[in-house]
C-alpha cells in the first residue's frame, strides 16, 4: 500500500480524498493554488505544497509542478480527483514515467474514452448499447443529409470532441437540418478547435442512467447498480438519486452485467462510470467517464463500499476485496449538489462564509470543505457542498433530506439550497415523473 | 442581555466624585461595561485640545480566516514548485552570498524541477541582504528565496 | 443584528443629566453598543469647531445568538404556562381594564393551569397601563400579562 | 399517527427527536426553560413553550407546566427523551390521565424497573440471569454476615435505591464487611433518603454489556444486540461500541433471546435496554433503563434501524416494521461523548462556543444542538455532542473515528476531545481488552 498520496484537486473532493487516506493510514501531501492556501483540505494534510497562482491553468492543471511537488515530497502516488488532469493521459504517462503511480485507469483508457467517437466505437466493439446514428464524423452535408435521413428526426448534431452542451444542435426536420450543422460545426470550432460533428437519434424524453463500475488489475470487474442524474440545468447536474425511481431489477442487472462485462473486456482497473440515455426501457450510451464522479457517496450509501478507498486499493495493485455477489443495494440515497450561486439567476456567488453549520444526524452525510470564515473563491466551480441523506425506502429518503436542508445553514453568499427545497417538493419529483428535461422546465416555470 | 441604558444614579453620583475631587474626568469598566464622565474643566486651563474627551474603543476584529503573510520588502520569489540550488554544482562556489553586489538579470541560483535546471536571474540590480533558504532546499511557488535591495 | 438607529429616548435623558450635572462629556458603553454625548461647552470657549456632538458607535456585536428582550417595565409576568382568562367567567365583567388603579394583592386575571383556577394578583398598587394579553390566550412562563404603574 | 408530539427534553436528544417526527410528517412542540431559549431545537421547532427558569425542578420536572404547554399546544403525545421525566411513573400515568399518549412503557414497568430490589426479583421471575447475593434489603449485621458468606467474598453492598454509584461499598473479607455496611447505609440514606441496601457478587474484571430490545402493543419484542459500555468514568458512559470485541454470536444469540423472551413475558411495549456485567462467558442482570439510551445511535448505525422513529410508531399503536429474522448486524459503530469539561480535571466547561465544526463525509454522525455562537447553558449535565462512526470492521471504524475527531473543531469552551484522542489510541482499547475500570486507570496513569 502507498505510504504518502499527493492528491492534485482541490475543494470537497480533495478533502473526500484526504479523508479515505487518513483512514487507510496513508499520509497526505495537499498541492493548492496560492487563492486555497487557507482550504481545509490544505489544514488537513500532513503536507502542503503551493504550486501556482490562482487560474486554474498555472496550477491544478500545471503538470510540471504537480509533478515537481510529487517529487519533493515523496509522494508515492498521485490521486487526480475529479476534473482538472484527472482524465488527461499525458498527465497520467508523465505521473508514470516518474515513477509515481497515477490512481486511475491506464493511459490507453484515458484516450479510447476521451474522443467522443472513439468512445462509441469502443462501446460498440465492447456490446454497450449505443444510439444510433453517423459511425464516426460527418463528412459533409450530403452526408449528415443521408445518415440524418437513416438515423430518424429528430437528430441531434454533436461535436466529436465535445462536452457540457457546446457543439449540440437538434434538428426536427430535413429542412432545419443544414442550419443545425453549421452552427454546431461553428460551436465546436470556437469551443474545441476542432469542428468535427457526428449525427445521432435524438430522444425526446430520455431519463440519464449511469452505471458505476470498478475493476482491479487482476481482471476482476463490478458494477455497483446505477444513479439517476436526470435532473441536470444546462448539463449540470443538480441532483442525484439511486435506485432509480424508473428502472426495474431486471433492467438493473441486464445493464450492470453488459457494463462490467464490456470493462472486463476492455481491462478496465479503477473506478469509472458509464453514463447512458435510459428511454421507453431501452439503455442508450452516452459516454463514459473514467474517473471518480462527484455523485459517487449516492452509490457508498446504498453498496456501504468506499469507493475512494477502493479506487486506492486497486491502484496499488490489490484486488478488490468484494465480488459482485457481495453487492446489495441497501435503502435509498439523494444527493443535492450546493452551489455558491443565486438561486433564482444561478450567479455565482463567492464571498466569505459567514456562517455554516451542516446538517446532522441519523442518515444524513455532508461532503464540504467550508468552514465558518473560509472564503469561496471565484476561480473555481461554485460546488461548494455536497448534502447527502440515506433511507430505508425513497420516501424516508424524501422526509429526512426535507429535514435536512431545513438544517443546512450557510450564510454570507447565496446558495441554491432555495432551489433544492423548492424542488423536493414538486409532486413530479416526489413521484419520481421527470427526465433530462424536467428541472429546466421547473427552474422556467417557477 | 441588559437593556442598553445608562444607570442614571451612578452619572450623578459620578459627577458629585468630579466636583468633590476636582478630578476633570472619571473612566470606569467593569465586566463589558464602560462609562466615562468628563468635566470638560481642564479645557478651560489647557489650549481646548479635545482629545481630553477622545477615547479609543478596540473594536474586535471580524472573524476571517487568517491570510497568510506577505514576502517581505525586497524579497525573490519563486516562480515554480522544485528544489532550490545555490550553486551550479555540488561543491562549487554559491552563485551569491550576503553582501554581493548582483546585477539585474544575473543567476542568482537555480530551481531543479521535473529535472530541468531552472536558473533563477536577479529582478534588479541589488546588494543580496539575504538568503532565505538552504542549498538543495524544496521551495513551493512565491516561497521567497533571498532579499535584494 | 438589530438595525444602526440611535435610541432618542436615551439621548434626551443623557442631555438631561449633562445639564443637570454641569458634566460636559458623558460616554458609555455596554455589551458592544457604545453612545458618547458632548455638550459642547468647552468649544465655546475656544475653537468653535469641536463636535457638540451625539455619536453612537455601532460596535460589531459578537456573534451572540440574539437575546430575546426582557419585559417592559412594570409588566406583570406570568408565573406559569397556562390559559389567561380576564374574568371570572365567560362574559362577566374583566377583572381590570386598562386606567383601573390597583391595590397591591388585588385579582388582575386568571390562569388555568391543569384545570385549576390560579388567580394572579397585581404585584403593588398602581394603575393598569395596558393589557396585553386577550382573553383565553395561551401563555408561556415569563410571558408579560399586562402593565401596572 | 400522531399529529404534534410535545418533546419534554433538552440538548441533542430533544434535537434527536425532532428529527424523528419531522421526517414522520408529525409537527413538534419544544418546550423549555429560559436558559434553553435560544437552543437549536427550539429554533427547529414547529412550536415552542416556555416552561420556567433554569432550575430543572422548575422547569424539565416541572409536570404540571409541561402537561399544560401540551393542552394549550394540542399535542397528542409527549416524549420525555432521557433522564429529566423519562422514567417517572407518576409522570407517564398524568400524561395518560389527560387524554395524551406518552411515548414509553406502561407506568407499572417504570416502577417495577425504577427500584433495584424490585427490578431483580423481576428479571429473576422473567429468567434473567442475576448476579448471585441476597434476595433483597439486608436486615441487620447478621444478615448480612450470613448472605455476604454465601455469596463469596469480594461482594458489593449497595444502596436499593441506588444509582450513580452513590451507596455502594465493596468488602473483600468478612473483616471489612461491617464498616463497608454501615457506610453503605448511611451513604444510601444521605443520597436517596432511604438506608435500605442489599449484597451481591463483587465482580473483578467484568464488562458493561447491554441488549437494546423494543415491543410493540401487539406482543412483538424483537432484540437488537449489544452494546459494549465498560468504557465508564465514576460510573457515566464515554464510548460506547457495538458489536463487543468480547461477544461471540451464541453468545449474543443466547443473551438477546433471553432478554427478548422476558420482555414478551413482561408485555413490555417500548424502546428498552436491560444492562449486565458480563465475564468469564457469563451475564449478570444489572438493571433495566425503561428508556431510550444516549447511546442508542451505535445500534441505529450498525441495524439501520430509526429506533426513535420506531419508538414512536409502537406508542401511536402500530405494530413494529420487523421481525427478529428482518435484523441484521452490518459491520461495526462507536459513539464518543463529547462533555463540555477539561479533559483533564473533567470540571464542567460552560459558556459560549466560539466555533462549532462537526466532522462529515462517510461513515460519520454527529447528534449535538451547538451552533457558533450558542452558549451552553451552566445548568444542566455537560453532553454537549454525540459523534457516531460506522464501518465495515471494528478496525475501519477506528481509523474513521480517529479521522473525524481530528476534524472536530469546538471553540470557546473545553471538551474531553483530547480525551477521546488519546483513549482511541490506547492498545489496550485498540486490541478491545478493557472492562468497566479500564479507563479509570488509563485517565489515572496518563
Amino acid at each position: 500500500m502507498f505510504e504518502k498520496v499527493l492528491i492534485a484537486n482541490r475543494g470537497e473532493i480533495a478533502l473526500r480524498i484526504h479523508r479515505a487516506c487518513r483512514e487507510m493510514g496513508i499520509r497526505t501531501v495537499a498541492v493548492h493554488s496560492t487563492a486555497d492556501a487557507e482550504a481545509m483540505n490544505v489544514r488537513l494534510a500532513d503536507e502542503s505544497v503551493c504550486i501556482g497562482p490562482p487560474p486554474s491553468r498555472d496550477s491544478y492543471l500545471n503538470m510540471a509542478a504537480i509533478i515537481s511537488a510529487a517529487t519533493i515530497t515523496g509522494a508515492d502516488a498521485i490521486h487526480p480527483g475529479i476534473g482538472f488532469l484527472s482524465e488527461n493521459a499525458a498527465f497520467a504517462q508523465m505521473v508514470e514515467d516518474h515513477g509515481i503511480t497515477f490512481i486511475g485507469p491506464a493511459p490507453e483508457h484515458l484516450i479510447m474514452m476521451g474522443d467522443k467517437v472513439q468512445a462509441k466505437d469502443a462501446a460498440k466493439r465492447f456490446g454497450i448499447p449505443v444510439v444510433p446514428g453517423s459511425e464516426g464524423e460527418i463528412t459533409g452535408e450530403a452526408d449528415a443529409k443521408r445518415i440524418a435521413g437513416e438515423t430518424g428526426y429528430p437528430v441531434l448534431i454533436k461535436a466529436a470532441a465535445g462536452g457540457g452542451g457546446k457543439g449540440m444542435r437538434v434538428a426536427t426536420s430535413e429542412a432545419e437540418l443544414m442550419a443545425a450543422y453549421t452552427m454546431a460545426r461553428t460551436e465546436a470550432k470556437a469551443s474545441f478547435g476542432n469542428d468535427a460533428v457526428y449525427i445521432e437519434k435524438y430522444l425526446s424524453h430520455p431519463r440519464h442512467i449511469e452505471i458505476q463500475i470498478i475493476g482491479d488489475s487482476h481482471g476482476n470487474v463490478v458494477h455497483l447498480g446505477e444513479r439517476d442524474c436526470s435532473l441536470q440545468r444546462r448539463h449540470q447536474k443538480v441532483l442525484e438519486e439511486a435506485p432509480s425511481p424508473a428502472l426495474n431489477a431486471e433492467q438493473r442487472a441486464r445493464i450492470g452485467k453488459i457494463a462490467a462485462d464490456a470493462m472486463k473486456t476492455m481491462g478496465y482497473k479503477s473506478v469509472g462510470t458509464i453514463e447512458f440515455l435510459f428511454q421507453d426501457g431501452e439503455f442508450y450510451f452516452i459516454e463514459m467517464n473514467t474517473r471518480l464522479q462527484i455523485e459517487h457517496p449516492v452509490t457508498e450509501m446504498i453498496t456501504g463500499i468506499d469507493l475512494v478507498r477502493e479506487q486506492i486499493r486497486v491502484a496499488s495493485g490489490a484486488p478488490l476485496s468484494f465480488k459482485q455477489s457481495d453487492v446489495t443495494i441497501d435503502g435509498h440515497a439523494i444527493e443535492c449538489r450546493i452551489n455558491a450561486e443565486d438561486p433564482e439567476t444561478f450567479l455565482p456567488s463567492p464571498g466569505r462564509v459567514t456562517d455554516f453549520h451542516a446538517a446532522g444526524g441519523l442518515g444524513v452525510r455532508v461532503d464540504s470543505a467550508l468552514y465558518s470564515g473560509y472564503r469561496v473563491p471565484p476561480n473555481y466551480d461554485s460546488l461548494i457542498a455536497k448534502l447527502v441523506v440515506h433511507g430505508r425506502t425513497r420516501n424516508e429518503s424524501l422526509m429526512r433530506l426535507r429535514r435536512a436542508l431545513e438544517e443546512m445553514v450557510i450564510g454570507g453568499i447565496k446558495t441554491n439550497i432555495p432551489l433544492h427545497s423548492r424542488l423536493i417538493a414538486a409532486p413530479d419529483f416526489i413521484n419520481g415523473a421527470y427526465d433530462i428535461r424536467w428541472l429546466e422546465k421547473f427552474v422556467a416555470e417557477t | 442581555m441588559s437593556k442598553f441604558d445608562v444607570d442614571e444614579v451612578l452619572v450623578r453620583k459620578l459627577a458629585q466624585l468630579l466636583k468633590d475631587t476636582g478630578l476633570s474626568e472619571i473612566e470606569f469598566e467593569s465586566e463589558g461595561r464602560r462609562i466615562r464622565v468628563n468635566s470638560g474643566r481642564i479645557s478651560t486651563t489647557m489650549s481646548g485640545s479635545m482629545d481630553s474627551s477622545v477615547t479609543q474603543v478596540a473594536v474586535p476584529p471580524p472573524p476571517v480566516a487568517s491570510q497568510p503573510e506577505g514576502p517581505p520588502a525586497g524579497a525573490l520569489t519563486s516562480p515554480m514548485v522544485g528544489t532550490a540550488y545555490l550553486a551550479a554544482e555540488p561543491g562549487a562556489q554559491p552563485f551569491v552570498k550576503p553582501g554581493d553586489r548582483v546585477t539585474k538579470g544575473q543567476t542568482v541560483l537555480i530551481i531543479e524541477a521535473m529535472k530541468v535546471m531552472n536558473p533563477i536571474l536577479a529582478p534588479t540590480a541589488g546588494t543580496v541582504r539575504e538568503v532565505l533558504i538552504a542549498d538543495g532546499q524544496p521551495v513551493e511557488f512565491g516561497e521567497a528565496l533571498m532579499i535584494i535591495q
